[in-house]
């Protein structure tokens, strides 16, 4: 199965006048078609930079300073600007990780989403307007609310437009970053359950992160862990639940308490642990890489 | 205004560790060395006019108006008298009305912001509509109304200036200290049963410091160009020395129509200096607090890809 | 609406406050118009007559407080009363005269120097670190550190002395009867520029500084990263995205510096003896003209305030958030 | 304060807290807050859970004084508080009720060291000696900290550290009751339990009782001992952890439970489930309703139409 | 633009161009009633019936041909000029003189305090009957403009009627182009010197201070400049040195510092004196009046008075010119001795410290105070100058609570107003009370009785006699500083009018404010 996106080796650098910090590290990974893809680790570890140098959409001061990007093949780092504004949205969408804030706060939605379609389709508005009902009708939201702005929904609404958009072009990629964060549990759930949903129905990859394992393991085909802008470990959802082998997706998968089952105590991540030195990944069974690790792990029950 | 604006907008600073830090970074801060060199160069010049001059500089004399010689390094006026001298003897009563009714309105405009902010209810709508009231009236005419009916003299200036400058600065304290006001260090001092007044001034001021800083700025420059302003009118203290008074003698004697440029630029350019100095400092706060501002370190547009620098001998493209 | 309505009783309370502000201000200044009158005319006037030019003029002599309602009432039946220094002539005529200019001279300035500093800072905030953002800005705010009317005086000096480019004072060209004819015009318009000139000189700096920043400060903004992504071209998110958002700060920016403008307007207007409002002012205070100073300024603080409440109905339609909260 | 012993550290009866918004043309009011009666015993951690906007916080901020509720009674540590101190909380109010904040960024002054945070709170309550520096390293190590943080700002630490800050300042007061707000949603997954577990260890040691604001059911469960379910200002359901959350009651709540990611889960989500619930909701909030035992031994108990049976 | 082009109407010539400097702005009011009329109302509208002119001491019969006071000084009668109308065909009669009169004692009470009736004898004798002899009284009575009854006489409310399209019998009185910054009058159809009606008619220019007048006077747009201008001869004449010229002869009023003699250090008349040797008046007239007149001397008296002076006291003054030593012995003579740092102590051993009140918007007499302020430390007298606004410093004055002040004086036709202002019990009024002259508060008995005959003096050597004594006195007593007669300004370009009057043919003044400006207006020829 020949991969849709392809990261080799990428390395993103925020360059400041004292120091350059990495903010991805050497990482690779690729999607399949019609996989999803979970980016789990903790807050700075480097998921949104990875998400935005696929889209090309880091600004100063991140540069790509090493590493390759392909999509289908053709390697998105050489794309001039126009190429890439064509790329962008009709192969690959994205969903940010503030869904809240990623739609212009003084348009009209329903003229946020035409735009799309006058621009990458040169379609008459009223032609894109009918797309847009439709594309309302997807993650059923009254179309009637086309004419709102953004501040007038809900926060769900709100990220469930944005998915909308998304979807609009039917890209083959969908970069989901941090999708539901900022919302409730309710909301959340039906917000993945949308996605689900449109992802079954219109086939495209994803490449899903978030922080919580729990949603992770819930929603992913297959999850890599980050940690520092590095991949510690790579492995199919299943494998990883049970089996993770890095301290780190330890820690991670232990600090979730359950909602059924026997009550028991869980040690975290113990504050102020840290790797170092974080090798590349080996593969130690079909489809599982680790990063060898020869550092002890500090959890909270340790002291 | 400018300052006003920019001012509303800083944000709060990512690590604002109070005055220190502001300072500390303004030291670092290309703009504000240059403003800090600048406003130094007036103030010590302002301390230095009477050894450098030690006659009193507004002697009238029978010279009439000479142009730059070697005596005279920026000529004379019509009256004789040096313009050298009097620029600097003027920095001193600009510079001191300038400062002090910018240290009173900010004073004020803290006061009241804080208050404002802090108390909020019916404390706080009679204060912002106070400020909303002052920020709309037109200041110059309302300068010029009350200028004409107190005693000349440096203390109507500040008094005036000080009536006329607060509200700016208040609202934009206000803004902030409302902001600070919901944050929830406030609300554990309240629950460690401190007092409001500390509360102010040791939680929510420190954490203003850049703000406090910008409408100072603000005020000092406006305080500057408004007394300016009024003397240029005859309404200021047209005793006293000072780059105002002194364009407003340069125009009653006619130097503008005669033709005698160094009677009327030095004053007016020491005013627009001082005024550009501190424009530098408070754009220099500005950048500290809110780093995007700052000077990117290569030109680029704000939609531009990112840029890829793959093997490092700097084969950049940006394609 | 009700925004609207929030607004629209904040501004009849502020006028309230001015006009009573107006009201005691003049009432505290030493002396009276007609011993005013007397000093201005050094030596012309009969002394003896001072009294009966005084019960002439209705110099009103009776305390405050049973002025002060009869005050409020006139004000609002739009009764100025008659101005001293130039009686009998109403109040209302001279600024009915005047106030034409002045709204000519400040919305001129301010219109160009929103339109021109603006742009310049949309275009200094998208192009970060060329030459327009690097080094058009500091000098826009050194040339609005001068005082206004240094910077008129300046003007004046070079193109109207000096170079002999522009007219020297007043509105238009002596002799010319106003109509709407394209001489006049065009005549109108050549005495405008000197003094238009010096009030957007010192202004615009602000407005580019403030745009370039607020529009640097959108530009992060995520619905600007969501509208990259979505392949729009970028002029499209530069004005319809960025610019549509930064604006609104301007926008309320344009009310508060109505008042900075008018006050400008009156430095420019003494220097090039252009008609208007602010001269006026000032010819009211030194001539003790309680009448027509009331009227003037209350005439400048109502039209300031008016216009904040016209640009806070704009907003309204530019920030489709207030309309609710 | 001078308490017997048996009286529960919080009891609240009837409190109401109605939030006006908009201004004098068209007010609208929110009732955060609707006759809420609640009990936290000594040395015991409930949990408060609800989704967003149900008035948790408002109900914590009422405890904490940082709001004044409109009506109802709040006894703490036996002591009627709204009737003897009217204005403001007396200091030993203050120093037996704290509160820990949703965001640890933002619950610490920037300006402001460490060290000067935790004087300050010792200070402020008379708590401190002469050893002022020893008590302040015996502080933070309390709640698992190095003495070296004391002398940094609030920005050179972790969230997790921060949050721990926030803890040592309101454990400085030596305080019967905290309030923790959301205490670990804005924390790095990884550390989060390790602040619950402090909370745990603060209820087991020294016999505090907590009441644990959330909207993590699963978090909620770990910790509390039990547990109250928040809708729209009023609780509609509450009982000893586990019991409520193996058999959940009241449509709102069970929908919650639903919600929880949980990889285990083997039904799917399914959109139709989920409005019927809605529909319940509304119908058990609408009808006249009455306050059901459903398990005397766990005291679990729920709010519900008094026609309906429990197990419908 | 308007540069250079003050003309404007091609068909009939260029019109004589003047601006006013202190007007930014006019108002359609041609009410000569008024204080705030339309300039040139008094001057090219309505005329008097005689004309004084300061500048030579002449009167000139002007709507009256000949006049006559009676022996006993109560009556005065005018014999009117014979075929004059108003500008709008009516003849010009006794009349309007009559109704003049009483038009103008209803709108200001109390003026012609002593013109008891106004009668019109016959359609071209008027007789005025005075309460008590007033001499002075021909000049105010004379001068007054005469409006035509058949408007006036029905007017409801004389004082507020702006009479937009005034009727008179000057020279230029029909208003054209009216506009808030300028208005032309065009010539009276009617006039009766139809000869000396050579202008196609006269344009005013508003301007809100000096600087904008100076400015078009500069550029040529105007062809009278009666404005301070400074350094005229650089700024103004040099440009065009052919045509250009000015004449500031000192015919205004006398500008005095005055002390406030009920301030006892100003008690003392050698303390006067002393400060007033101490005063470098010629610094004073070159650098703060630009030079532009000359020092007082000790008759007081203005330029426009120099048949009045009495040259043999002139020769003896000896308290005006400038000598410090001598200022320094006087004050230590009147007690009011140096201490160790220099500084002098009254008697009382107060320090000898005063304020010069000043308005601040007359810059030059803000620089004047200056150098006196300068001057009088130079013999350890310390004089603060004190500038506020007019109002507060006028306020001060009629109140007496000021300590010294530069002030104007009186400057009537005859010097009995200023030596009236200066010295007449009459006018003083205590500390406290409003005055509106005598602001210093002198008084002298022997003034009073000097006045009193001078004014029941009908013959004019008589008069000048008793002015003598006048002088005198003033000498004697020094009432106050006297320091320059204040300059009449005028300057003017020949390039399109001749005719004007100059120091070698002094006709009239400059002044475009004056009652002589009608003499200039029927003198002045277009340049063809
Ligand atoms: N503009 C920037 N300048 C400097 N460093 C940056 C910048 N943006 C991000 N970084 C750094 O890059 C690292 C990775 O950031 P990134 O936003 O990718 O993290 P993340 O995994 O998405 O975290 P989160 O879960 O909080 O969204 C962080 O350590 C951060 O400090
Ligand atoms: N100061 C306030 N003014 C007006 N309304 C308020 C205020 N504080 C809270 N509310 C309203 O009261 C209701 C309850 O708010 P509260 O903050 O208690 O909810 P919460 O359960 O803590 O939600 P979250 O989980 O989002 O923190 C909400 O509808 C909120 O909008
Ligand atoms: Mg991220
Ligand atoms: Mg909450």
């Amino acid at each position: 199965m020949s991969a849709l996106l392809e990261i080799e080796d990428l390395v993103v650098e925020y360059v400041s006048d004292e120091r350059a910090v990495r903010g991805a590290d050497r990482v690779s990974v690729s999607i399949a078609p019609g996989e999803i893809l979970g980016l789990a680790g903790e807050s700075g570890c480097g998921k949104s930079t990875v998400a935005n140098a696929v889209m090309r959409l880091l600004k100063d001061p991140a540069r790509i300073s090493a590493g390759a990007i392909r999509f289908d093949g053709q390697d998105v780092l050489r794309m001039s600007a126009q190429q890439l504004r064509e790329w962008r949205w009709r192969e690959t969408a994205m969903v940010f990780q503030s869904a809240m804030n990623s739609l212009n706060p003084v348009m009209r939605i329903g003229d946020q989403i035409i735009d799309i379609f006058t621009t990458h389709e040169r379609m008459s508005r009223s032609a894109a307007r009918a797309e847009a009902v439709r594309l309302m009708d997807l993650v059923r939201i009254d179309p009637a609310r086309l004419s709102a702005y953004p501040h007038q929904l809900s926060g769900g609404q709100r990220q469930r437009v944005v998915i909308a958009m998304a979807c609009a072009l039917r890209p083959r990629l969908l970069i989901l970053d941090e999708p539901t964060t900022a919302l409730d549990v309710v909301v959340q759930q039906e917000i993945l359950a949308q996605i689900r949903e449109l992802q079954q129905e219109l086939g495209f990859s994803v490449l899903f992160i978030t922080h919580d394992m729990s949603l992770m393991l819930e929603l992913s085909d297959r999850i890599g862990v980050m940690y520092a802008g590095r991949i510690v470990e790579l492995a199919p959802a299943s494998v990883l639940k049970s089996g993770a082998r890095h301290a780190y997706t330890q820690a991670l998968l232990g600090a979730f308490p359950s909602i059924s089952g026997p009550r028991k105590h869980l040690v975290g991540l113990a504050e102020g642990s840290r790797f170092t030195d974080i090798g590349d990944l080996v593969e130690v069974a079909p489809g599982h890489f680790v990063a060898p690790s020869d550092v002890e792990l500090r959890t909270e029950g340790g002291r | 205004m400018a300052t006003t604006q920019t001012a509303l907008m800083a944000t709060a600073p990512r690590n604002p560790r109070g005055l220190v830090r502001l300072l500390r970074n303004l030291g670092r801060n290309g703009k504000a060395v240059a403003g800090l060199v600048i406003i130094l160069l007036f103030v010590l010049s302002a301390l230095l006019a009477p050894v450098i001059f030690p006659e009193d500089p507004s002697r009238i004399l029978d010279g009439g108006a000479t142009p730059p010689n070697g005596e005279h390094l920026l000529g004379t006026t019509a009256k004789g008298q040096d313009v050298l001298a009097l620029t600097l003897w003027g920095s001193r009563a600009s510079l001191f009305v300038g400062f002090t009714a910018g240290l009173l309105a900010t004073l004020v405009a803290v006061l009241i912001g804080l208050a404002g902010a802090y108390f909020g209810g019916v404390l706080d709508d009679l204060l912002s509509l106070a400020t909303n009231v002052f920020l709309l009236i037109p200041g110059l005419p309302l300068l010029v109304i009350l200028a004409a009916f107190l005693p000349p003299g440096l203390g109507t200036v500040i008094v005036v200036l000080t009536i006329t400058g607060w509200a700016g600065g208040a609202r934009i304290l206000r803004a902030q200290g409302m902001s600070i006001r919901g944050k929830d260090y406030v609300a554990a001092s309240i629950v460690s049963g401190e007092r409001p007044l500390r509360i102010m001034l040791r939680d929510i001021l420190p954490n203003m410091a850049s703000i406090v800083m910008t409408t100072l700025l603000g005020c000092i420059i406006g305080s500057i160009g408004a007394q300016a302003g009024l003397e240029f009118l005859g309404l200021g203290d047209s005793n006293t020395i000072s780059w105002g008074t002194n364009l407003f003698w340069a125009t009653s004697d006619g130097s503008l129509m005669l033709g005698q440029w160094w009677i009327f630029v030095p004053s007016g350019l020491a005013i627009a200096l001082i005024a550009f100095a501190l424009s530098l400092c408070n754009y220099a706060v500005d950048e500290i607090t809110n780093p995007r501002l700052r000077k990117p370190r290569r030109a680029a547009s704000a939609s531009a890809p990112t840029l890829v620098t793959i093997g490092d001998a700097g084969r950049e493209s940006r394609s | 609406m009700r925004f609207i309505m929030r607004r629209l009783g904040f501004y009849l309370v502020a006028f309230w406050l001015s006009i009573t502000l107006n009201f005691l201000l003049p009432r505290l200044m030493p002396g009276d118009p007609v011993s005013r009158m007397l000093s201005r005319s050094q030596g012309q006037l009969d002394p003896s007559q001072i009294d009966s030019l005084r019960r002439l003029l209705g110099v009103d002599e009776r305390p405050w407080w049973q002025q002060y309602p009869e005050y409020l009432w006139r004000v609002l039946t739009g009764d100025l009363g008659i101005s001293i220094s130039r009686f009998p002539t109403p109040v209302t005529d001279v600024i009915g005269t005047q106030l034409p200019w002045t709204l000519l001279l400040g919305f001129t300035s301010l219109i160009l120097a929103v339109i021109i500093g603006n742009l310049l800072g949309i275009i200094a905030a998208w192009r970060r670190g060329s030459f327009l953002d690097s080094f058009v800005p500091p000098f826009l705010v050194f040339l609005g550190s001068f005082p206004y009317f240094w910077l008129a005086m300046g003007l004046l000096y070079v193109f109207g002395i000096a170079l002999g480019w522009a007219p020297l004072s007043h509105a238009f060209s002596v002799g010319l009867e106003p109509s709407f004819s394209p001489v006049f015009l065009s005549d109108v318009a050549a005495h405008l520029v000197l003094p238009a000139l010096s009030i957007v000189f010192v202004s615009v700096g602000g407005w580019m500084l403030a745009m370039r920043n607020t529009m640097i400060g959108t530009n992060s903004e995520d619905y600007i990263l969501m509208a990259e992504a979505k392949g729009l071209h970028p002029s499209r998110i530069m004005f319809a995205y960025s610019a549509r958002n930064a604006m609104l700060p301007a926008v309320t920016n344009i009310g508060m510096s109505i008042g900075f403008i008018v006050g400008g307007a009156l430095l420019t207007e003494v220097v090039f003896a252009y008609p208007g409002v602010g001269y006026q002012l000032m010819a009211a205070v030194q001539g003790l003209d309680y009448p027509l100073m009331q009227g003037m300024f209350l005439t400048i603080t109502g039209a300031v305030l008016l216009a904040n409440f016209l640009i806070d109905i704009i907003y309204v339609r530019l920030d489709p958030r207030v309309r609710v909260s | 304060m001078n308490v017997t012993q048996t009286e529960p550290a919080i009891r609240i009866r009837g409190l109401d807290k109605t939030f006006v918004q908009g201004g004098f043309r068209s007010r609208r009011e929110v009732k955060a807050l609707n006759s809420v009666d609640l009990e936290v015993g000594r040395g015991e951690i409930v949990a408060l859970v609800g989704e967003s906007g149900s008035g948790k916080s408002t109900l914590a901020r009422c405890i904490a004084r940082l709001e004044t509720p409109d009506d109802g009674v709040m006894e703490v540590l036996g002591e009627d508080v709204l009737r003897t101190q009217r204005r403001r909380a007396s200091k030993a109010y203050r120093s037996d009720v704290q509160m820990v904040f949703q965001d640890p960024f933002g619950s610490l002054n920037p300006t402001q060291r460490v060290e000067h945070v935790l004087a300050r709170s010792l200070h402020l309550h008379g708590k401190a000696r002469k050893d002022l520096r020893a008590q302040l390293v015996e502080l933070v190590e309390s709640v698992g900290l190095p003495a070296e943080v004391l002398s940094s700002f609030p920005h050179e630490m972790s969230g997790g550290q921060r949050q721990r800050i926030a803890i040592a300042r309101v454990l400085a007061v030596e305080p019967k009751v905290i309030l923790a707000d959301e205490p670990t949603s804005m924390l790095d997954v990884s550390v989060r339990i390790g602040v619950l577990n402090l909370l745990s260890k603060l209820r087991d040691e020294r016999g505090i009782a907590i009441l644990y604001v959330t909207h993590d059911l699963a978090s909620a469960r770990y910790l509390a001992d039990r547990i109250l379910v928040m809708h729209r200002g009023t609780l509609v359901e509450g009982g000893e952890s586990l019991a409520l959350l193996d058999s959940p009651q009241h449509p709102y709540t069970r929908m919650l439970v639903g919600a929880v990611p949980d990889p285990e889960r083997t039904i799917p989500f399914d959109p139709e489930e989920r409005r019927l619930f809605r529909t319940e909701i509304e119908a058990w909030a609408d009808a006249p309703s009455a306050r059901v035992l459903v398990d005397h031994e766990s005291g679990h108990w729920v709010w519900k139409p008094k026609e309906t049976t429990p197990h419908a | 633009g308007d540069a250079g082009d003050a003309g404007g109407d091609a068909a009939s010539g260029p019109l004589l161009t003047i601006p006013r400097e202190d007007m930014g702005t006019f108002s359609q009011n041609f009410n000569p009633f008024s204080p705030n009329a339309a300039p040139m109302t008094q001057q090219a509208i309505y005329e008097s019936m005689i004309i004084y002119n300061p500048a030579d001491g002449s009167t000139t019969p002007w709507l009256a041909e000949s006049w006559e006071a009676s022996d006993d000084g109560l009556s005065l009668t005018f014999h009117l000029r014979d075929g004059v109308k108003w500008s709008d065909g009516e003849p010009f009669s006794a009349k309007d003189v009559a109704t003049t009169f009483g038009l103008q004692q209803k709108i200001v009470e109390g003026s012609f305090p002593y013109v008891s009736k106004v009668e019109a004898a016959d359609d071209a004798t008027v007789v005025f009957t005075f309460s008590e002899p007033f001499s002075p009284g021909l000049f105010e009575v004379g001068q007054q403009v005469i409006v035509p009854d058949h408007i006036w006489a029905d007017q409801e409310n004389p004082d507020k009627f702006e009479n937009e399209t005034p009727v008179g019998t000057g020279p230029y009185t029909e208003v054209s182009k009216f506009q808030a910054q300028s208005f032309e009058l065009l010539p009276n159809p009617e006039y009766w010197q139809q000869d000396k009606q050579n202008l196609p008619g006269v344009r005013m220019l508003a301007f809100a201070g000096n600087d904008g007048a100076n400015l078009a006077a500069i550029n040529g747009d105007v062809d009278w400049a009666p404005q301070f201008m400074p350094d005229i001869q650089k700024t103004y004449v040099d440009r065009d040195p052919e045509h250009r010229h000015y004449w500031f002869p000192p015919t205004g009023a006398m500008i005095n510092w005055q002390l406030n003699t009920t301030k006892p250090m100003f008690e003392d008349p050698q303390v006067r004196k002393a400060l007033s040797l101490a005063v470098d008046r010629e610094q004073v007239v070159k650098v703060g009046m630009s030079g532009y007149t000359e020092p007082a001397d000790c008759s007081g008296l203005s330029g426009s008075y120099s048949t009045w002076k009495d040259e043999s006291l002139l020769g003896s003054c000896d308290w005006i010119g400038h000598d410090p030593e001598k200022a320094g012995e006087m004050l230590d003579e009147a007690g009011f001795e140096a201490g160790a740092d220099g500084k002098r102590t009254t008697p009382d051993g107060e320090p000898f410290a005063f304020k010069i009140s000043v308005g601040s918007t007359s810059t030059d007499w803000l620089s004047v105070a200056n150098i006196i302020s300068q001057d009088l430390a130079d013999i350890g007298v310390t004089a603060t100058v004190d500038a506020p606004d007019w109002a507060a410093v006028t306020a001060a004055y009629e109140q007496g609570t000021f300590d010294t002040g530069i002030v104007w004086s009186d400057n009537a036709p005859t010097p009995y107003q200023y030596y009236r202002s200066l010295m007449s019990s009459e006018t003083l009024k205590p500390v406290g009370e409003q005055t509106f002259s005598n602001y210093h508060r002198f008084s002298d008995p022997q003034a009073d009785e000097l006045l009193d005959r001078f004014s029941a003096a009908s013959d004019e050597t008589a008069q000048h006699e008793i002015v003598d004594q006048l002088q005198a006195l003033y000498s004697e007593v020094a009432p106050v500083v006297p320091l320059f007669p204040g300059p009449e300004w005028g300057a003017y370009t020949d390039t399109r009018f001749t005719g004007w009057p100059t120091e070698d043919d002094p006709y009239a003044t400059l002044a475009t404010r004056s009652p002589t400006t009608v003499l200039v207006l029927t003198s002045l020829q277009p340049v063809d």
